[in-house]
């Protein structure tokens, strides 16, 4: 108790403190020079930052500086929108009492532009593109946005390959990123709200929602997580999505993730909230139902009933993933009565050689797949998939012929692994539940194994995504949980996301072939 | 978790009414050696004279609409009083989860893992169902419609199996056995199965549904459990026909004796696999209205910190008080009957009773 | 959240400590697919005899079939079945393995006294399996295990695969020790086996072959039936879905296919006493094999057939019927649906019911229907008048 | 039989600990109230002694006034 007591103290007494803000100006002075000299030893002359001294006005009365970074910055455009229109009134400008005021309106022909009066702004505004404009003895100056930077193109994603439907994916620049969802959903009510997060970094992160659909509570519940991050700098969603999701010890993503605007367009028409984050191309979107990793992109645009197929070869192959190896090893240690008798032999047969346990064997087998995947992925792309398929074949082969390991054992671990990549989204889930439920089902069978199917369907109950219930696909009524019915006929949102579960649009469409004999049985005109 | 707050719709209610009684119904050992072949028509019987028993129960639900058993039993004899019967009922409520957990480690013990001791399956069963009970109301029923399709499933699938090894011959003869062994089998099974339904008045107050709906839920949940009992004990008898009396569990012999092609055979253990998951189902809910008995008794606010030493002491209780299957099943068939009945059905009804002569019902503002 | 995590952990744990009691490693099993249980010389001991499949390390799962013996025979003699295995597994380096035990095969004098007490641990204990099929065989028990098998992997298979297609023709040639202990149980039934007999010389490949039926009241072996009297069984008995049978008369040799056949059996009381039982067999026929019967044209074939077919049963059922009434076993379950229909009725016919099934005056009328005559319309006579 | 008494026991730490943090006494002593004859069952348990259920016993005592089958 007491050593209790004693730990907590000594953690209260050095206890880190919190990022210190650097800037210890506050309001611009009037003079130039001294501007300047604070703008220098703020910035501490690194090689980057950019100050141009001109002179403009009648017989150059007048002194101004531009602040930019060199390669955030478009610098024809600033020589053309800036500094050319400021030389063509050399010869009419007078001495203005209002100069700042009057050059923003009339002389300053770029579309944004914004008056400052604090370092702080200027300096995040120079930082994230902008150009920044003194004038001798005014006290505020223009931000004028120049944004110039090196962008990459729109391309296809590569983590979701697709045979039919949009192939354009997210880059790094948020502004790409929010436009691609603005062109899919053209409504005015759709809202983009910008939060800047983590002290050094200062990553702009967009929430983009449908006014009228979203769920209110889950939008406020994620404001007021993102307003609680405290962080120093936030690359990825990822690191985000560590920080604002509900419970981040259990094994299953409960915010979604994805590359393909059409996707995030359909998760917000859903009632979703999409969270962009600058400088990677994943989008997330909150919050989350287990039924959506099993639903891709082409569902929607393919045939109907290839729908339904492909819906239950993937969960079937999310079984086979989990509990491939747990079955395998109940069925030959425990049941061997299920096992028909000439399969019974061929087994035995198979495994007279190998002298491990069976559990080690699929241990061996299971560690080797995931070496073999990371080097498939680390590797550069040409080198990768020679890696993958020379392990795979070489590997499995010779470790049948050396004795090493059972033939079936082979064959139930590498349709484990091929079932594990039909299903992107969860493939970080399925290595960590086939572990345990193995581990179950090595100490007790069959009885193991349900016993480890209980834990999981009552943790996965138990499990919430932003107040909505995650496992609820299934147990709720849902049109598009286990089969997908007919576009027309899918009339209602899934529960719990939207505000009050508004009905989408043409749910009334009847099948256009019906619609067709009916009219003709009207008219009477026999085909 | 407080009691109160969680709710559940009354589908769900009604799901897991039709779990409970299909989680039994694998366990006819109790009627088959006392009334051989007619059990399929015992079961008809105890059903019929269930179902005023139903009603009653439904009438008790309404009249004290946000109160469970134990507050009704405290409201109307008093505290002192009450808290005895309430000891008394938890004692009942105790000793049901134990022979519950009794039969599920009997059946894993015949049919998969003949030589794990007792106490694993015990503690094993007991861990899951803690971290069930821990979790809330809600994570315990949602998955009762789940079950109810798979056990439906299990038993339609495994008629289909059985058609070429059924006799409809083994079904007779009708009547031929003195009445004292009917009305024996109608008592066992108004305690075993039927009786057992006395445990959701505790779960009734959570569940969302007005005057009518809860007659129509709970009856229809009792008839749908008590549709497919009858179906489970037709088929093991027509399948097994005189030997049906021999078996501690004819269903685990029923499902040995499905023989499709020369690889589909001895798949028994993946049928009982999908019953036992029932029986868990089963005991996770008698566990959960044993710890609500308990919070009831000393009034806890929270009864999430007491679930793991109740489920402790039902672990070693259920170790020492039964020996073997014989004398579990032997007290199955004569002691409880007696016992039960009285406090799953007389009992209520007397609480019925008084509350309708002295017109006691929970106060006005709380009856929605 | 952290609450939730420990507890699985330590669920997990807890495991990890208490090891793992029915792991069986595949290897170490020795796969048992048929019993055989003689009389041995000592008074009150039994010759137990185990066959199972010799497993051998083989690349890439093929089958070695090189070497020939692919069968383990084991021996023991002991007092009990219990003790015959617990004694195997002392002195066997692997476990016998009971699951797929396929065949229990009994020598003719077991079956002759008790066969009851040796079907006890079949049904009684978890790790053996009740539906297991049961064979009398003549003589010696263990000389199956001796048949060399080219196609199947051991003897037994070999039979089991054997009993499975015929039984597929004929339903009560499949007889599992369950079906035996429920005719045990019911008062007045008494079950009939199939019985086979290893045939000696060891040229042709047809290794043993089944000579019949063995009658049996309650667990006594009383009688044995040969191929004819067993037609007449099958008769009876009805539900079956195909057999055959060859009638010379003096005008030529048919031989039909009986499809399909059903019996109806009804009893007739004289003062709820039984005197009478009238056995109508339905039976779809059709002709296979037709040769003679020149001088009958088309129409009246058909008739003279129908009264061959006709005649020929009503002797072969009445003459099953009187041998199993002089055997005093109801094979037929005459008993049983009496029980089952009119219980009070049973109740004081039950102890002498031998007797009064002896007594029984039976009488026979088939009801036949020739289908098909196959694919020949005339009669076909070499040299014969058109 | 001990051994498994015992991992038990160290998952209900899990469940005592909030319990000691807020001095909930009521909780504690109702607790102890399961887990003392707990305990005393494991020991028998252990020892391989079945105790006869209360079922059973109200059973013979009922059959002692006539009232069975």
């Amino acid at each position: 108790m007491f050593s209790f007591i004693r730990r907590k103290l000594k953690y209260l007494r050095n206890r880190p403190k919190g990022p210190k803000d650097e800037f210890t100006y506050s309001f611009l002075s009037n003079n130039l020079r001294d501007n300047i000299h604070n703008i220098q030893s703020i910035f501490g002359n690194s090689a980057d930052i950019v100050i141009r001294n001109f002179t403009f006005g009648k017989d150059s009365s007048y002194e101004g500086a531009l602040v930019f970074v060199d390669g955030l910055v478009d610098n024809i455009f600033i020589s053309r929108s800036i500094l050319s229109p400021l030389s063509d009134w050399k010869d009419t400008l007078e001495s203005k009492d209002n100069l700042i005021e009057f050059i923003e309106k009339q002389i300053l022909q770029n579309p944004e532009v914004k008056r400052l009066s604090t370092y702080d702004d200027a300096i995040s505004d120079c930082l994230n593109g902008n150009t920044i404009l003194f004038v001798n003895d005014c006290d505020t100056c223009l931000s004028i946005s120049t944004k110039g930077f090196e962008k990459r193109a729109v391309t296809e994603p590569q983590s979701e390959a697709v045979v039919r439907g949009p192939r354009e994916g997210y880059t790094e620049n948020i502004r790409t990123n929010t436009s691609l969802i603005r062109r899919k959903i053209k409504s005015p009510s759709l809202r983009i709200e910008n939060y800047v997060i983590g002290e050094k970094s200062k990553t702009n992160v967009a929430l983009i929602y449908l006014e009228d659909v979203v769920n209110p509570d889950v939008l406020k519940k994620l404001r007021s997580r993102l307003k609680r991050i405290k962080v120093d700098a936030i690359f990825e969603s990822g690191v985000l999505e560590e920080y604002i999701e509900d419970s981040s010890f259990s094994p299953f993503a409960t915010i979604a993730y994805s590359e393909k605007p059409d996707v995030t367009a359909a998760n917000i028409l859903e009632g979703r909230i999409a969270i962009v984050v600058d400088g990677t191309p994943f989008v997330i979107t909150v919050p989350m139902l287990f039924i959506e990793s099993f639903q891709s992109a082409e569902d929607y645009y393919g045939r109907n009933l290839y729908t339904y197929l492909i819906r239950i070869v993937r969960y079937v192959a999310y079984l086979i993933a989990v509990f491939g190896p747990a079955f395998y090893i109940s069925l030959v240690n425990y049941h061997q009565g299920l096992i028909p008798t000439t399969l019974l032999v061929t087994i035995i047969n198979a495994r007279e050689g190998t002298s491990f346990p069976i559990i080690i064997e699929i241990i061996i087998m299971l560690f080797a797949f995931e070496i073999m995947r990371e080097a498939g992925i680390r590797l550069p792309r040409p080198m990768g998939q020679a890696i993958s398929i020379v392990g795979a074949l070489i590997m499995g082969e010779a470790a049948v012929n050396a004795g090493l390991v059972g033939a079936p054992v082979v064959i139930v671990v590498a349709i484990t692994a091929v079932a594990s990549f039909l299903i992107p989204n969860q493939s970080e889930t399925i290595p960590v539940l086939r572990i345990f439920v193995l581990i179950l089902a090595t100490f007790a069978g069959l009885f193991g194994l349900v016993i480890g199917l209980l834990a999981i369907l009552i943790h996965l109950a138990s499990l919430t995504s932003f107040g909505v219930p995650y496992f609820s696909g299934f147990t709720r009524y849902n049109q598009d949980s286990i089969i997908r019915t007919q576009l027309k006929s899918m009339t209602k949102r899934p529960e719990g996301i939207a505000k009050n579960n508004i009905v989408r649009r043409g749910s009334n469409m009847k099948n256009y072939s019906i619609k067709e004999n009916e009219a003709e049985d009207r008219v009477g005109v026999q085909i | 978790m407080t009691i109160a707050e969680t709710k559940i719709s009354g589908r769900q209610f009604m799901y897991s009414i039709i779990c409970f009684i299909q989680a039994s119904a694998i366990l006819n050992a109790f009627i088959s050696n006392i009334t051989y072949q007619e059990s399929w028509l015992v079961v008809i019987f105890a059903f019929i004279i269930f179902i005023p028993s139903v009603f009653m129960y439904g009438a008790l639900i309404n009249r004290f609409k946000d109160k469970n058993l134990i507050q009704i039993v405290i409201q109307i004899f008093g505290p002192i009083l009450g808290r005895i019967i309430s000891v008394i009922y938890l004692i009942f409520f105790l000793s049901i989860t134990m022979f519950n957990i009794t039969d599920l480690t009997d059946i894993t013990k015949t049919s998969m893992l003949p030589t794990t001791p007792y106490i694993i399956l015990v503690m094993m069963c007991i861990l899951i169902t803690a971290w069930a009970v821990r979790s809330g109301l809600r994570v315990l029923t949602i998955y009762s419609k789940m079950y109810v399709f798979l056990a439906s499933f299990i038993i339609i699938l495994s008629i289909i199996f059985l058609f070429n090894v059924i006799e409809i011959g083994n079904l007779f003869p009708i009547f031929s056995l003195p009445l004292k062994k009917y009305v024996q089998g109608i008592h066992i099974l108004n305690a075993i199965p039927f009786g057992e339904l006395v445990v959701f008045l505790l779960i009734a107050p959570n569940v969302q549904m007005n005057k009518k709906q809860t007659y129509k839920y709970f009856f229809l949940g009792a008839s749908i459990g008590a549709f497919s009992f009858f179906l489970t004990v037709l088929r093991d008898i027509s399948v097994l026909g005189e030997t049906f009396g021999m078996f501690v569990f004819p269903s685990l012999v029923a499902f040995r004796l499905i023989r499709i092609t020369e690889a589909i055979t001895r798949i028994e253990i993946l049928f009982i696999v999908i019953l036992i998951i029932l029986l868990i189902f089963k005991i996770s809910i008698l566990y959960y209205v044993t710890v609500i008995t308990v919070s009831q008794i000393f009034n806890l606010k929270k009864y999430k910190n007491i679930v793991l030493s109740v489920g402790f002491f039902l672990m070693t209780a259920a170790i020492v008080l039964s020996a073997n299957s014989i004398q579990h099943t032997l007290a199955a068939q004569n002691g409880a009957p007696f016992i039960w009945v009285t406090l799953q059905i007389i009992f209520p009804f007397i609480l019925l009773l008084i509350s309708l002569i002295f017109n006691i019902k929970s106060p006005k503002e709380e009856s929605k | 959240m952290k609450k939730i995590f420990i507890l699985v952990f330590l669920l997990l744990c807890s495991l990890f400590l208490v090891g793992c009691w029915d792991a069986r490693e595949i290897n170490t099993l020795f796969i048992v697919t048929g019993i055989a249980i003689d009389k041995s010389e000592q008074e009150g001991f039994f010759d137990v005899s185990v066959i199972g499949i010799k497993t051998s390390p083989s690349r890439g799962g093929s089958q070695s079939s090189d070497d020939k013996d692919k069968k383990i025979v084991l021996k023991t003699t002991t007092r009990s079945i219990r003790d015959a295995f617990f004694h195997l597994n002392l002195n066997y380096d692997r476990t016998l393995y009971l699951q797929h035990n396929q065949i229990v095969i009994f020598g003719e004098d077991v079956a002759k006294d008790d066969l009851h007490r040796h079907l006890e641990f079949f049904v009684r204990s978890e790790n053996s399996r009740m539906e297991t099929l049961m064979l009398i065989v003549e003589g010696r028990a263990d000389e199956v295990f001796k048949m060399d098998v080219k196609q199947e992997q051991n003897s037994t298979i070999y039979l089991f695969t054997h009993i499975q297609t015929i039984s597929r023709r004929v339903k009560h040639y499949k007889i599992s020790v369950l079906n035996f202990i429920a005719n045990l149980l019911t008062e007045g039934f008494h079950s009939v086996i199939p019985i086979f007999a290893v045939n000696k010389n060891d040229d042709d490949d047809m290794p043993i072959n089944m000579t019949g039926f063995a009658v049996f009241r309650n667990n006594k072996m009383i009688a044995k039936i040969t191929d004819l009297e067993a037609l007449g069984f099958v008769l009876l008995k009805g539900d079956v879905k195909n057999t055959n049978r060859t009638i010379i008369s003096y005008d030529g040799m048919v031989s039909f296919d009986f499809d399909d056949i059903k019996t109806k059996k009804e009893i007739i009381y004289k003062d709820n006493y039984p005197i009478k039982i009238k056995i109508t067999i339905e039976i779809t026929a059709r002709v296979e094999e037709l040769l003679g019967f020149e001088k009958y044209s088309i129409q009246d074939l058909n008739r003279e057939l129908h009264n061959i077919v006709q005649q020929e049963i009503i002797n072969v059922a009445t003459q099953t019927f009187k041998y199993f009434q002089e055997l005093k076993v109801d094979v037929f379950g005459i008993g049983l649906s009496i029980y089952q229909h009119h219980p009070k009725k049973w109740n004081n016919l039950r102890n002498d019911w031998d007797n009064i099934f002896a007594s029984l005056e039976v009488e026979i009328n088939p009801k036949v229907v020739i289908k098909d005559y196959g694919q020949i319309v005339s009669i076909y006579n070499p040299g014969g008048v058109k | 039989m001990i051994v498994i008494g015992v991992i038990y026991l160290l998952i209900m730490i899990m469940d005592f600990y909030p319990i000691i943090k807020h001095k909930k006494v009521k909780h504690l002593i109702i607790n102890l109230m399961f887990i003392i004859p707990g305990l005393i069952f494991l020991f028998l348990a252990a020892k391989g002694i079945i105790v006869k259920s209360w079922i059973t016993i109200i059973w013979e005592f009922l059959k002692s006034l006539g009232i069975s089958y």
